[in-house]
């Protein structure tokens, strides 16, 4: 449904834009409906310029971002307010997510105002109602309070409740529970498992190789702009294959059992090369599971 | 960092070439004419004669072309360094009229500049760190910042020159000398100088201080500062850093304040009669003297860009941070 | 510049300025307003003193007396109707030690031939000039204009054509002409940004000559600073002469004996010119001369003369001539045609010409019944001009005549007098000269041409009056007709009412006794010359100022 | 016993009144251990890493003491407590990006602070090289400026600076949170290190991720709204926590292996309460599902067996 | 829940304590009361007076009375009336310069920052241009090219000209603001850049633009005193900075009358001190850290 091919994103950075930094790397993927697909990979390894690119937020350098066969690169802005309707994002930090000086609900406002102005106030409300009680939110409890009054649990839920309002396809989730406690995280984790079971398509970015474990079918591994290994989930990490992932899997700590209880050797990884060169090509190496080629 | 200094030469050079076109248009935008005026102003008044001078003198200043010819002649002029003839001073170059003014100038901007900077800056690091400075000094500086100059400067003529008399009240020297290096004239050029300077010092002393309290302040609170702190460093210790940091940023901004230097300091320098090229520049534009107030133009837009691109420089250079933005790094 | 063993030296120019005695030095201001830059009389604008201290005139003219009297020239005289023939001074020598000789006069006269001379316009109606001996010229005219050619002899500064030849053209209208050779009592010493120093000179002819000394060893002219700088100066004794309008200064004096001015007692200052309002007389209503007279009537300049001015200027005459022409006064047609400050007979005057307040706003209309809305014109930062102004628009404005003051720029004022885009301004370029014939030129002078650079700004156009003023120019002082044609001109004036005089403007002149006294002045009956050093004054007589000044000791 | 911390409150003042951001903490630390401190956002872990070297501007020392190695520690007075820092207790920052003087070089602003300490750079110049190598950073950063050190770099220099004299106490406040995974296990490797090499006796670790301490602590500290409520060996508090709260927090901790289909993971409802007029008694209990009515007086820390501590009324259950 | 009960009460307690601590900021009650007194002196005095500022009414320069309370004029206009009708024009021109002021350096600052790219170095550019001109000179020039100076175009000149710091400081904040992902989530509501600028980013802005209108009031104040003072002032009415020029012009240190010159002056100081101070007390209730100081 959402597919992704070969796009490339560069930045240009320093001072007066004196240089191009290339964050993303021939990236390629699809998601389908009910799927989450979950994007793992060190700090900077271009996971959230892979996220906004499919929220269009940045502009793509290079390749096309299909939804439902239709590149969305090329659609103008009023082919962008469509898009929309079936694709929105929720942001890892709950709080800057919401404008502090507005009330929190502001953000389903202006999906309203936007998307539904002739909908009915009451109509609307019980809409707003049902969206909140899809995430769990009692209406009564976040509507007319500050994003300072709420947890970071509730904002983010309420942000997936604006989502929801809008029937959309495809939701885009950078980092959304890192920034919360550990057991307000398992509430929203919990909440995209049961958007994926009404058929949501879910790109799920993370650091944290547990909860993409936990949550996801596929996963994407990604280093240096470029993915290195993806494939169902299971088998990728049962069954790392690049240097990297396993290294990356290694250094997880886990409750029960602690890294000196069973050393992994940690392997010399090449640095990073030419950005602007296209990167190693993936290979098959097993059913749903492939690898870069490590050079 | 090469590339860098390139694409800020080249920012600087545009807007230089805008500056210097915006000065070359704004006295011709003035009302009147330069020639009558020149004429009037030395009672030219002979009928008959008048008009051949006014041809002959328009001709002479080049203002009987096409504007767009002028504006060319201009820069041709420019580029070999002449700015012209003054009307209001004719015969003299307006070069060599500037010349003249412009020690005057230096001599009373530089030092109120460099001592109010230090000496601002100095109370406010100290302000910052005494309850008791700060409840003084800072109102005092925030009354100082918004005395209007000229006020300032009739005040101190007032008590210091005419009620007091310790002072004279105008002119850079007395009239019974003549520059040169003898201690009578330095005593006395000293003397003349020292109302208009205080009255620019005095103003300007209170901004850096304000403005150094806060910074001190906020360097103090700054994450180093705290862990510094945390590891038992003295305060000693610690506020000298917050000092050294904050005065990053007045280092560069006291390299702006130096770009206007050459505009003189306007009211001081009416309110004392101090000759320099604020009055210059008055006189310019009494006498719609184009070739003057084209030239003073030029001069501060240089000296405002130098200053620029200087304060650009030096920020580079003392501050390490800048120096990795510059290089495209993150941080 | 200064020498370095000056101590030992006697010749008083190589001292430097700080070496300058003070009893020995003469500090003015007041009259330059720009760095000295310019030594050549021949093109506009010059450092004060060059006229009169440095180059010299052939004739001096007093005000007072009306007299022209030889100067450089010893004497000069109409030979025939149109012969004019001049005999120089013996023994002129000019500060590099050459003679001055006939051939400069010549030169100094030919220059004229160049169109952008301040005086080429003598060429229109001059014919020829020619050496008759070392001594002598000869002048030869198309015409003889007797009151332009008076103008020209105490006006025109003879320059040295030794150095002057060797000038180009170029350099003689825009050189600087540094290091002056000059042939008066002064030669340049030393200048700078705000003064100029100048150092008397031991051989100058008329010590011999006329037994004149100047006093002064030195005289240092200031660049003109703000009044309270001047003022503050004048106080401390730093400066001896200040030739500029300082307020205030009338309440100083009576507290301070050490400062004098030309009069004792009001009005202080002697009459230099005369300030005008300007009516625009191509519009309406000012196209009137019955509503023009209605505005002289209407108009109070006693209280100008006290508020504004405190008492230092005096009212003028409604003939508009200065008091030195008191003697042309024509008291009948003054008594006829006059007017004075009569607010009543303003309006009556308005009302019998037609003008009368219909829609009830308080201001009369157009004959037309269209308002009347006019502004006069100064420049703003005059502030003497924008508080006279704003009386005069208030007493206006009390007889029924929408006048409100506006203050523009000094440019734009230029711009509006000379193309005529105004409705009333002030203007005094009508001043001390050898001849009412000036004045009358500056009121009527025709044709009327798109520009009026600086004659006729009224732009009125009567045939008569400039017929006769140019009668007047060519009519010899001591003509008997000379007077009768000052008469009708007055009178044509008070009717026409081309500008409406309100009151004189001084010769300036505040003098410390601090450390030089005897100042030059208009008590009793020795009829002093102006204290002044504007430089067109010292052609009229104010180098005598300079030889009667006495140290204070 | 290293550290021996007595019923220590510290408030904040705020324009509402105190918040009590420690109310009644007690705990000792043995030499050599590293003891890790967790429990959700707000809980007042960072306050008391804090309140043991030094009280900011708006902290206040209400009551109770701090033993080091027998002394007491003057943590309510600034100046007296500037001679232990350092020295005896040391602090390695959560911001450790920018805990250095951005325009200093990193070996000027080390010598400022040791000279300023009265030791001598000179002095400590070899040791200061051989940590840093340990640590894998070369001698020459000690010439570079901060900001020409990568993220992971400044943290190991921090490291290295804070350990420097060999502090009795070493606090480390949320030092892996903003690291990827990888640079967070050689992070917290290298303070198990520094403890085993003796660059320092004893740690607090503070962190809300209960698997990273898990791995690096010998005992862990479970904090609840300004109190510790259960206070264990890393295994039993992994394995067999006693504390209704410990037992939901570690519930909801997802390990790599768990999958959505397979089991859910539960999350503690509510929220905790605010400190500036927390409830009485146990503050656990509005959200515990075990509360009753006894929960209303505050429960007493007991020893449950060697070792193990845990406030709660309902241990036996 | 108790939990919410607190919240209640914390929310307001946000949102009151700005207000709460602007109230008790012993600065910002000095400041306003300063200006906010003056300034009602000058909206309110001239009804109260019967003269115009510049009519003769009194004595020649006479010492301060009961009759004239600010003393008279060299010309005998009273000193307390053009006192106050030069306090009435200050404020115009402080409000309109730089209102004005605002206006531009808000409209380019949003845009530069918010665009970024092309448009910010173009922007950036024009703002160089307009500081590196040397303001004072162009802004005499201009107004000598006015034929007619009065207050507003004299504000409005001033306004054209002091812009450029406030467009530069309100560039680097946009640009910080506009990566915050409430503004990210406004663009997937399909907001458009005008509307997520004035509905996303001036509001968070507000304090610091409420400082930045008070700083370019008070400098409008102070630079149109300038102005008058050098006699480039509005041609027919009266200012404080006028008052100041006629005062040097006609030698009023020299006749001793200081009430001539001395109110003008401690006036602007009063009113821009007081803006000054008003600022550096709302920095305090906006910025807790120096709160605390
Ligand atoms: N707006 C930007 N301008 C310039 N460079 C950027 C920008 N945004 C990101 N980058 C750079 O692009 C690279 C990839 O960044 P990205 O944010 O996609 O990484 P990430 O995988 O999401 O990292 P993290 O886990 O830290 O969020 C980084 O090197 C980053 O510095
Ligand atoms: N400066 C302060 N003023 C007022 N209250 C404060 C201040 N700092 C912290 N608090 C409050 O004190 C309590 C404890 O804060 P602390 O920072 O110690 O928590 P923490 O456990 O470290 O949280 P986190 O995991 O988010 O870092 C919190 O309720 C907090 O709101
Ligand atoms: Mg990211
Ligand atoms: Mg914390």
């Amino acid at each position: 449904m959402l597919e992704l091919e070969k796009v490339w994103k560069s930045y240009r950075v320093g001072s007066l834009g004196s240089k191009k930094l290339t964050a993303v790397r021939d990236v390629s993927f699809s998601i389908a409906p009910g799927e989450v697909l979950s994007v793992v990979g060190e700090s900077g390894s271009g996971k959230t310029t892979v996220g906004k690119m499919v929220l269009q937020l940045i502009s793509v350098s290079k390749g096309a971002i299909r939804l439902d066969g239709e590149d969305i690169t090329k659609t103008g802005k009023r082919g962008l307010k469509e898009y929309y309707r079936n694709v929105q994002g929720v942001f890892q930090d709950p709080f800057s997510s919401y404008n502090p000086i507005f009330r929190a609900d502001r953000v389903l406002e202006m999906v309203k105002e936007s998307y539904f102005p002739r909908v009915k106030r009451s109509e609307w409300d019980s809409k707003v109602e049902d969206s909140l009680q899809s995430v769990g939110l009692e209406a009564g409890a976040v509507l007319g309070k500050y994003p300072h009054q709420l947890s970071g649990g509730q904002l983010q839920r309420m942000l997936i409740a604006r989502a929801l309002l809008l029937d959309i396809k495809v939701l885009v989730a950078d980092e959304i529970i890192s920034m919360l406690d550990a057991s307000t995280r398992i509430d929203v984790l919990n909440l995209l498992g049961s958007l994926k079971e009404r058929g949501l398509a879910v790109l799920f970015v993370t650091h944290d190789l547990s909860l993409a474990n936990y949550i996801s079918e596929r996963v994407i591994i990604m280093r240096h702009g470029a993915i290195v290994e993806t494939g169902a989930t299971g088998k990728v990490f049962g069954d790392p294959r690049h240097p990297y992932s396993r290294n990356l899997l290694a250094s997880v700590p886990q409750l029960h059992t602690k890294w000196s209880e069973n050393p992994i050797p940690v392997v010399e990884l090449e640095p990073d090369g030419d950005r602007s060169r296209p990167p190693a090509p993936l290979t098959k190496v097993d059913e749903r599971h492939w690898v870069a080629s490590v050079g | 960092m090469g590339r860098y200094f390139r694409r800020k030469l080249l920012i600087y050079g545009v807007t230089f070439f805008i500056a210097v076109t915006i000065n070359f248009a704004i006295p011709r935008l003035m009302p009147g004419d330069p020639v009558a005026r020149m004429l009037t102003r030395n009672k030219v008044a002979n009928v008959e004669s008048s008009e051949a001078m006014r041809v002959y003198f328009t001709d002479l200043f080049g203002l009987d072309v096409p504007l767009w010819q002028q504006y060319l002649n201009y820069w041709a002029a420019l580029f070999k360094g002449d700015l012209g003839v003054s009307v209001f001073a004719f015969p003299s170059p307006v070069t060599s009229i500037i010349l003249d003014a412009l020690p005057y100038t230096l001599g009373l901007l530089l030092p109120s500049i460099l001592l109010s900077w230090f000496v601002g800056n100095s109370l406010g690091a100290v302000a910052a760190r005494s309850k008791w400075l700060d409840n003084t000094a800072l109102p005092a500086s925030y009354l100082l910042t918004a005395v209007p100059y000229m006020w300032l400067a009739i005040l101190l003529a007032w008590v210091g020159g005419v009620i007091l008399g310790w002072f004279p009240v105008a002119g850079g020297y007395s009239f019974a000398l003549r520059p040169s290096f003898t201690w009578v004239f330095i005593v006395d050029l000293f003397h003349h100088w020292v109302l208009p300077f205080l009255s620019l010092f005095l103003v300007a002393l209170g901004g850096w201080a304000i403005g150094m309290r806060n910074l001190v302040i906020y360097e103090l609170e700054s994450d180093y500062s705290n862990y510094l702190q945390a590891l038992g460093a003295p305060r000693r210790l610690v506020r000298r850093y917050a000092f050294r940091n904050a005065m990053l940023p007045q280092i560069s901004g006291l390299a702006l304040q130096l770009g206007v230097v050459v505009g003189g300091a306007l009211v001081t320098e009416v309110v004392f009669a101090y000759p320099g090229l604020g009055s210059l520049l008055l006189n310019a534009i009494q006498n719609q003297d184009f070739f003057l107030l084209q030239g003073i133009l030029l001069f501060i837009v240089i000296g405002v860009l130098l200053f620029n691109f200087l304060a650009d420089v030096v920020y580079v250079l003392v501050d390490p941070r800048t120096r990795l933005g510059l290089e495209g790094g993150v941080s | 510049a200064a020498c370095t063993d000056s101590g030992s030296s006697e010749d008083p120019e190589n001292l430097s300025i700080e070496q300058f005695p003070r009893n020995e030095t003469l500090y003015t201001t007041g009259t330059a307003w720009e760095p000295p830059s310019d030594w050549n009389p021949v093109n506009p604008g010059q450092a004060t003193g060059l006229n009169g201290l440095g180059y010299e005139t052939l004739y001096l003219f007093d005000p007072n007396t009306q007299e022209l009297s030889p100067w450089l020239a010893e004497s000069g005289e109409w030979t025939e109707d149109l012969v004019f023939e001049l005999k120089l001074r013996d023994g002129i020598t000019w500060s590099d030690g050459e003679e001055m000789t006939a051939d400069d006069v010549k030169y100094t006269v030919e220059l004229g031939q160049i169109e952008a001379v301040p005086y080429a316009n003598v060429w229109d109606w001059l014919a020829g000039v020619e050496v008759v001996d070392d001594l002598t010229v000869r002048f030869t005219f198309d015409e003889a204009r007797h009151q332009e050619w008076d103008n020209f002899l105490f006006t025109t500064e003879i320059v040295p054509e030794h150095v002057f030849a060797e000038y180009s053209e170029d350099e003689i209208l825009t050189g600087a002409n540094e290091d002056p050779v000059v042939s008066g009592p002064y030669t340049v010493h030393s200048y700078d940004q705000d003064r100029i120093a100048w150092v008397k000179r031991d051989d100058w002819w008329a010590t011999e000559a006329l037994d004149l000394e100047v006093k002064p060893t030195y005289i240092v002219d200031i660049v003109n600073t703000s009044n309270e700088v001047t003022l503050n100066q004048l106080i401390q004794g730093e400066i001896d002469l200040s030739n500029n309008f300082l307020p205030g200064i009338s309440d100083l004096l009576e507290g301070d004996p050490t400062l004098s001015t030309y009069y004792s007692e009001a009005p202080y200052m002697a009459s230099a010119n005369t300030a005008m309002l300007i009516p625009n007389t191509t519009i309406k209503p000012l196209d009137d001369p019955e509503f023009r007279r209605a505005m002289a009537f209407a108009i109070s300049p006693g209280e100008i003369v006290d508020s504004v001015y405190s008492g230092i200027v005096s009212e003028a005459s409604p003939t508009g001539l200065l008091p030195i022409w008191q003697d042309f006064y024509d008291q009948g047609a003054i008594s006829e045609a006059g007017f004075q400050f009569e607010p009543s007979d303003a309006q009556t005057i308005l009302a019998d010409a037609g003008y009368e307040d219909s829609d009830g706003d308080g201001f009369v209309e157009n004959l037309d019944g269209e308002a009347v809305s006019m502004t006069l014109n100064v420049p703003s930062g005059w502030t003497d001009w924008e508080e006279a102004s704003r009386s005069i628009a208030e007493d206006l404005r009390d007889v029924g005549i929408n006048v409100t003051e506006e203050f523009i720029d000094a440019g734009a004022v230029d711009d509006a007098r000379t193309t005529g885009d105004f409705q009333l301004m002030l203007n005094n370029w009508s001043g001390i000269t050898n001849s009412p014939w000036g004045h009358y030129r500056y009121l009527y002078q025709l044709p009327v041409q798109d520009n009026q650079g600086t004659a006729n700004f009224s732009r009125i156009e009567n045939e008569e009056a400039w017929q006769l003023t140019q009668e007047l120019a060519a009519t010899a002082t001591d003509d008997p007709h000379y007077a009768e044609i000052i008469a009708e001109l007055e009178r044509i004036s008070m009717e026409e009412m081309p500008a409406i005089p309100i009151w004189y403007n001084g010769v300036w002149a505040q003098s410390s006794n601090q450390v030089w006294t005897n100042w030059p002045s208009g008590d009793g009956d020795t009829p002093g010359v102006y204290p002044s050093v504007w430089n067109e004054m010292f052609g009229m007589g104010s180098i005598y100022m300079l030889t009667q000044l006495e140290s204070a000791g | 016993m290293a550290l021996d911390v007595n019923d220590l409150r510290v408030h904040y003042r705020t324009t509402k009144g105190d918040v009590r951001a420690l109310d009644g903490v007690s705990f000792s630390i043995a030499d050599g251990e590293i003891v890790g401190l967790a429990g959700e956002s707000g809980c007042g872990k960072t306050t008391l890493g804090k309140s043991l070297i030094r009280l900011d501007g708006r902290m206040r020392h209400v009551g109770g003491n701090v033993l080091l190695d027998g002394d007491e520690l003057p943590i309510g007075n600034d100046r007296a407590m500037n001679k232990h820092r350092f020295k005896d207790v040391s602090i390695i920052p959560q911001y450790s990006m920018s805990a250095m003087n951005p325009t200093r070089r990193i070996g000027k602003m080390i010598a400022d602070l040791l000279r300023s300490r009265g030791l001598s750079y000179r002095n400590l110049k070899d040791e200061l090289v051989h940590r840093l190598e340990l640590v894998g950073l070369p001698e020459r950063v000690l010439d570079n400026y901060p900001i020409e050190l990568s993220g992971g770099m400044k943290q190991r220099m921090v490291m290295v600076l804070s350990t420097l004299l060999d502090p009795s106490l070493l606090i480390a406040d949320e030092i892996t949170s903003a690291l990827d995974v990888s640079n967070q296990k050689a992070v917290a490797e290298t303070l198990v290190r520094f403890r085993d090499m003796e660059f320092v006796k004893s740690m607090i670790v503070v962190t809300h991720d209960l698997s990273l301490v898990y791995q690096i602590a010998d005992t862990i500290m479970i904090m609840y709204a300004g109190r510790i409520v259960e206070k264990a060996p890393a295994e039993t508090i992994v394995k067999a926590p006693k504390h209704p709260y410990t037992k939901a927090l570690i519930s909801a901790l997802p390990e790599v292996g768990l999958e959505y289909g397979d089991k859910r993971l539960k999350s503690i409802p509510g929220k905790p309460p605010q400190l500036l007029n927390p409830p009485t008694g146990c503050r656990f209990r509005a959200r515990c599902p075990l509360a009753s009515d006894e929960c209303a007086e505050q429960p007493p820390m007991v020893d449950v067996d060697g070792g193990h501590q845990a406030a709660c009324w309902k241990l036996e259950d | 829940m108790t939990t919410d009960v607190m919240l209640t009460a914390d929310t307001v307690g946000q949102r009151r304590e700005n207000l709460y601590f602007a109230l008790r900021n012993p600065k910002v009650l000095i400041g306003l009361t300063i200006v906010v007194g003056l300034a009602l002196l000058g909206v309110i005095g001239p009804f109260f007076l019967s003269a115009t500022p510049n009519e003769y009414i009194g004595p020649k320069s006479e010492a301060p009375s009961a009759d004239h309370w600010l003393g008279t004029t060299y010309f005998g206009q009273d000193v307390f009336t053009q006192f106050v009708h030069g306090l009435r024009s200050s404020y115009l021109v402080g409000s309109l310069g730089g209102l004005i002021a605002f206006v531009i350096g808000m409209s380019v600052g949003f845009t530069a920052g918010y665009r970024g790219g092309l448009v910010d170095e173009f922007l950036n550019m024009l703002t160089n241009v307009v500081l590196v001109l040397p303001a004072l000179a162009v802004l005499i020039v201009i107004s000598s090219y006015l034929e007619v100076r009065g207050v507003i175009s004299q504000a409005v000149i001033i306004g054209l000209f002091s812009w450029p710091w406030v467009a530069r400081a309100v560039r680097a904040q946009t640009f910080t603001l506009r990566n915050r992902d409430y503004v990210d989530l406004a663009k997937l509501t399909g907001k458009r850049p005008g509307q997520i600028i004035m509905r996303e980013i001036m509001p968070n802005m507000a304090s610091y633009l409420l400082m930045s209108v008070i700083l370019l009031f008070g400098g409008a104040i102070l630079f149109a005193a300038m102005l008058d003072f050098i006699g480039m002032g509005p041609s027919n009415s009266v200012s404080l900075g006028s008052m100041m020029q006629q005062a040097m012009a006609w030698s009023s240190l020299h006749l001793g009358l200081w009430w001539w010159f001395v109110p003008p002056g401690a006036a602007i100081t009063l009113i821009v001190g007081g803006l000054y101070i008003t600022n550096v007390g709302l920095d305090e209730v906006f910025n807790p850290k120096l709160r605390e100081k």
